[in-house]
């Protein structure tokens, strides 16, 4: 059909997919659900951070952690708005996620343990979600591109943050030194399993490589990720749990071991260390705030009426 | 906490120093407890800012209020290693939040006093303490507007909404009198109270809600360090890290 | 009427009046209330010390601790039995304590603010209990009577527990002794209290004397319990908060500052610092245990019914 | 942690302990929440009773924990002196209380597992820890009698207290599995599980409850000090005021 063809000339062209414009159904359900996935991850990732706040160790950490986790919010906010203009509306979406038909991103299912956690959720979580996002700010769907540039720019400083606390505690007394790696220790894997199963068992990748909304493969995303992290690592002076580390100068990249896909999958059905928690904690805020939202809406329907009258 | 080499005019400018610095504090951590659990996504941003503005403040206050006292205490110092009995806010930002309505009317009443009180301090003759509130004072107006629009909206929303926002109003009103105190010390800022309550008043009307009977029960303490039994709890938790690790910088 | 006659002759006797035994009506209604009021301050005084268990410094004093607040429910539980022998139930009288219709004492609406507190609280509160509770264990109403001569040995040895908390803090560190000091400034007037109205204002007490009910007048025994404190505070080697406080010769007692009465009308006519805290707690608690008792009845019921089937 | 002068059984000896010791504690920090709050005065009273039971053994846990490492560590320096990453507790005991219903099948499990371990111990050859567990023998079985006793009484009273009770036997049942576990090393201990099933499952029938299905998920780490977000926050009230006077006797 023509409006088919062209959406084909666009996406052939690079140009960007408006909302206007006609799309296959199932592009159209894949960004449905790889936004919402992606705008949940947002949300839920508050939880661990979060769990922080108000223990944070001065008052200028504690700043720019409330500062981040709200950037969190404000990111999901976009997010939502993204999707809702492929014809889906944020409650939905919620609805889904609270009742498990739609996921987020497994790495929330572990726990910040410590302090450090924050500085390794930064470094390690929030630099393997950049270079996840950032292709996607080229991705072929505009509203969703024109998100991913603003939150990249925010992830990329967050990044920085989580690298500068765990640079101070790398630098501190002995004890702090243990907390930065043991903290390390712990979110090493999972980061790398945020890029996803191994290309030889990736599902819907083939086809969203042609849709231009995902740009570069699992594993090309994992390696780049483990190139960057070496380095900095060095930087911080602290080591990356994996004795298999070594440059490979026939690649041009490094050797690394593959995280547990295993856990990585029994994670996703929900077995994490804290699928239950989390979902149980966004649940509970929801349904808490369930007359707030009633309130609201009836104090804007009286206000129309009251202006109409 | 008393410092000989001061005299007492800057006794007293400390301790007044100290107070809103503590006041915007705890109401911060108060604040940011909610992070992750407001009502959707925007108030969630929403009270994110507030806390962050009220956290920025006290950390402007805490470190003046370091510099007068010239003892070598700086913003942590004094965040992080004053037990409750040494703390100077006011028994209502050491409260628990309750339920979200609970959370606006303390911002509510709050807010309203931090801005009279940034206000007039913007306008005074300690050219940096007026360099803060000149800013405090903006962000208290948007504090203000944020919780007054919550009063209405629930005042007036649904049965069960105002039935909240009244009994969070009821509950609360006792704590104002403190709260319009000079923080310097004792009570006694019966005129401040009457400004206070005329900013309020007008908004709890609009929300379809009874204005508490004046006079009654006055919780106070807070401003001499006799606080509510919350205030350790809350403190243990803000300070808990920092303590393990002595000396330590992060 | 003989029925009467019988009261009296046994009042006069010293004896004991029992459960079955007639008895005036306002005898009986004057002491469910002091029963009652008394099993709710055992309950309400939970509140305060319970709020250091959790924090209590060593493992052995939090085992005392709350084997002493364990204890206090044990006494409201004796208490509360006493007033049943007088045909109330203990449902009725916790609803009137729920209700504030019937007072429990004001000293538990002070806050515990430190744990010297809690040391304060057994040295002059249980201290002024017993001066307070020793003559009730002769009091004309048996069940009574053998209520309080079992509490009373109890709280002696919470008195005991709470001079040792206090003696450890004044020979510890300058920061403890400074807690036990302050302690002891906040709770010495608001103990002195403890004892009620001075004996001119006291309302009640001409007939309860009659009735032995009441042995000694609210001053005598305010008397004698800061004549006993003054002895412990120098052993403990902290000062009590008076400047007035000197031995007087001629009475034979010391002669001290009264508390101010007006500050304990306020309290007890519910505006002091924890009245409302103590009593929203104790109903949380009371309506957040309602699906238990339900179930437990619903349950006692079923099995009732099973054993006669 | 590790103890270099120590060889590797008597390290093993002090991790199962210090292990049990943790459990014990743990537990008893979370049963004292419940201190006028009990759904009754007399379980106000039991709870306390069970509480003081799990702490009395905590205390000799610890103790003799501490003996063995022989780094001059006595009660309170292990209860107060270690961060959550060096807590060795299994996880179930350090999740929050909830409602009344979790925390008795918290109880059953608990105390259930309580009992075959300390039944063991009692008839094995460390004599010391033979007459620790002794004593604590009996007192799990009190404490599994009146756990068993609520789980049937709620689970057979009302759709209310049947809904609850299921709920919290499910929620709970996972952490089962690290409870049977060998303290002094990881997982495997199946076994025991099974004893431990052999106990827990007749007392669920009776009260009417659905026995959750073997398997699934079965979260752990407590025992090598990995735990839950729980546990932080729990230790920094248990350790606030000792933590705050460095050296001090109480």
């Amino acid at each position: 059909p023509p409006a088919d063809d062209y959406f084909h000339q666009v996406i052939a062209a690079d140009q960007k997919i408006e909302p206007r414009d006609a799309m296959p159904e199932a592009y159209r359900r894949t960004l449905v659900r790889q936004i919402a996935q992606h705008a949940h991850s947002e949300i839920i990732g508050m939880q661990p951070e979060s769990n922080w706040i108000s223990r944070a160790p001065s008052l200028k950490r504690k700043a720019i952690l409330l500062a981040k986790v709200q950037d969190e919010a404000g990111h999901g906010l976009y997010l939502y708005a993204a999707a809702e203009t492929l014809g889906v509306s944020r409650e939905e979406l919620v609805d889904k996620l609270l009742t498990g038909r739609q996921k987020y991103s497994s790495i929330f299912n572990y726990p910040t343990l410590t302090w450090a956690d924050v500085g390794a959720i930064g470094w390690l979580v929030d630099g393997a979600a950049i270079v996840n996002q950032v292709p996607l700010c080229r991705c072929s769907y505009g509203p969703y591109a024109r998100a991913m540039i603003r939150i990249c720019k925010e992830e990329s400083f967050h990044q920085r943050q989580g690298f500068e606390i765990l640079y101070t505690l790398a630098r501190g007394t002995a004890a702090q030194r243990e907390l930065a790696q043991d903290a390390i220790d712990r979110w090493w894997y999972p980061s790398l399993a945020m890029f996803g199963p191994p290309d030889s068992d990736s599902t819907h990748s083939e086809q969203s490589m042609a849709w231009k909304i995902k740009r570069f493969s699992n594993d090309e995303l994992r390696q780049r990720f483990v190139d960057m992290c070496v380095g900095q690592a060095e930087v911080l002076g602290l080591a990356l749990p994996d004795p298999q580390l070594r440059w490979n100068p026939d690649r041009g990249g490094y050797d690394f071991t593959q995280p547990d896909f295993d856990e990585l999958f029994q994670v996703i059905s929900g077995d994490g260390p804290c699928n239950r928690q989390r979902l149980a904690h966004r649940r509970a805020a929801h349904d808490e705030g369930e007359w707030v939202r009633r309130a609201a809406a009836a104090y804007a329907a009286k206000s129309a009426e009251r202006r109409a009258a | 906490m008393s410092t000989p080499a001061l005299r007492n005019g800057e006794v007293a400018r400390f301790e007044e120093v100290l107070g809103l610095g503590d006041d915007a504090l705890i109401a911060a951590q108060r604040l940011a407890e909610w992070c992750a659990r407001a009502p959707d996504l925007e108030e969630d941003v929403a009270l994110a800012n507030i806390a962050l503005d009220q956290l920025g403040a006290a950390r402007l206050l805490l470190s003046y209020a370091g510099e007068l006292e010239q003892a070598g205490r700086g913003e942590d110092e004094l965040a992080y290693l004053r037990d409750d009995r040494q703390f100077r806010n006011v028994l209502l930002v050491e409260l628990p939040n309750g339920d979200f309505a609970t959370t606006m009317a303390k911002l509510l009443f709050l807010a309203t006093a931090q801005r009279l009180r940034y206000r007039r301090l913007a306008a005074g003759s300690d050219q940096r303490l007026a360099g803060i509130a000149a800013k405090a004072v903006k962000e208290s107006t948007y504090h203000l507007e944020h919780a007054a629009l919550w009063t209405v909206r629930l005042g007036d929303g649904t049965d069960e909404s105002h039935r909240r926002m009244q009994l969070a109003i009821d509950e609360l009103w006792p704590y104002s009198y403190e709260l319009c105190d000079d923080p310097a010390g004792g009570a006694g800022g019966e005129l401040a109270w009457q400004e206070w309550s005329a900013v309020v008043t007008p908004v709890l009307r609009e929300a379809t809600l009874t204005v508490p009977a004046d006079g009654g029960w006055a919780p106070r303490g807070g401003r001499v360090g006799r606080h509510t039994e919350h205030l350790s709890y809350l403190l243990a938790e803000l300070q808990v890290l920092h303590r393990a690790h002595p000396g330590a910088s992060w």
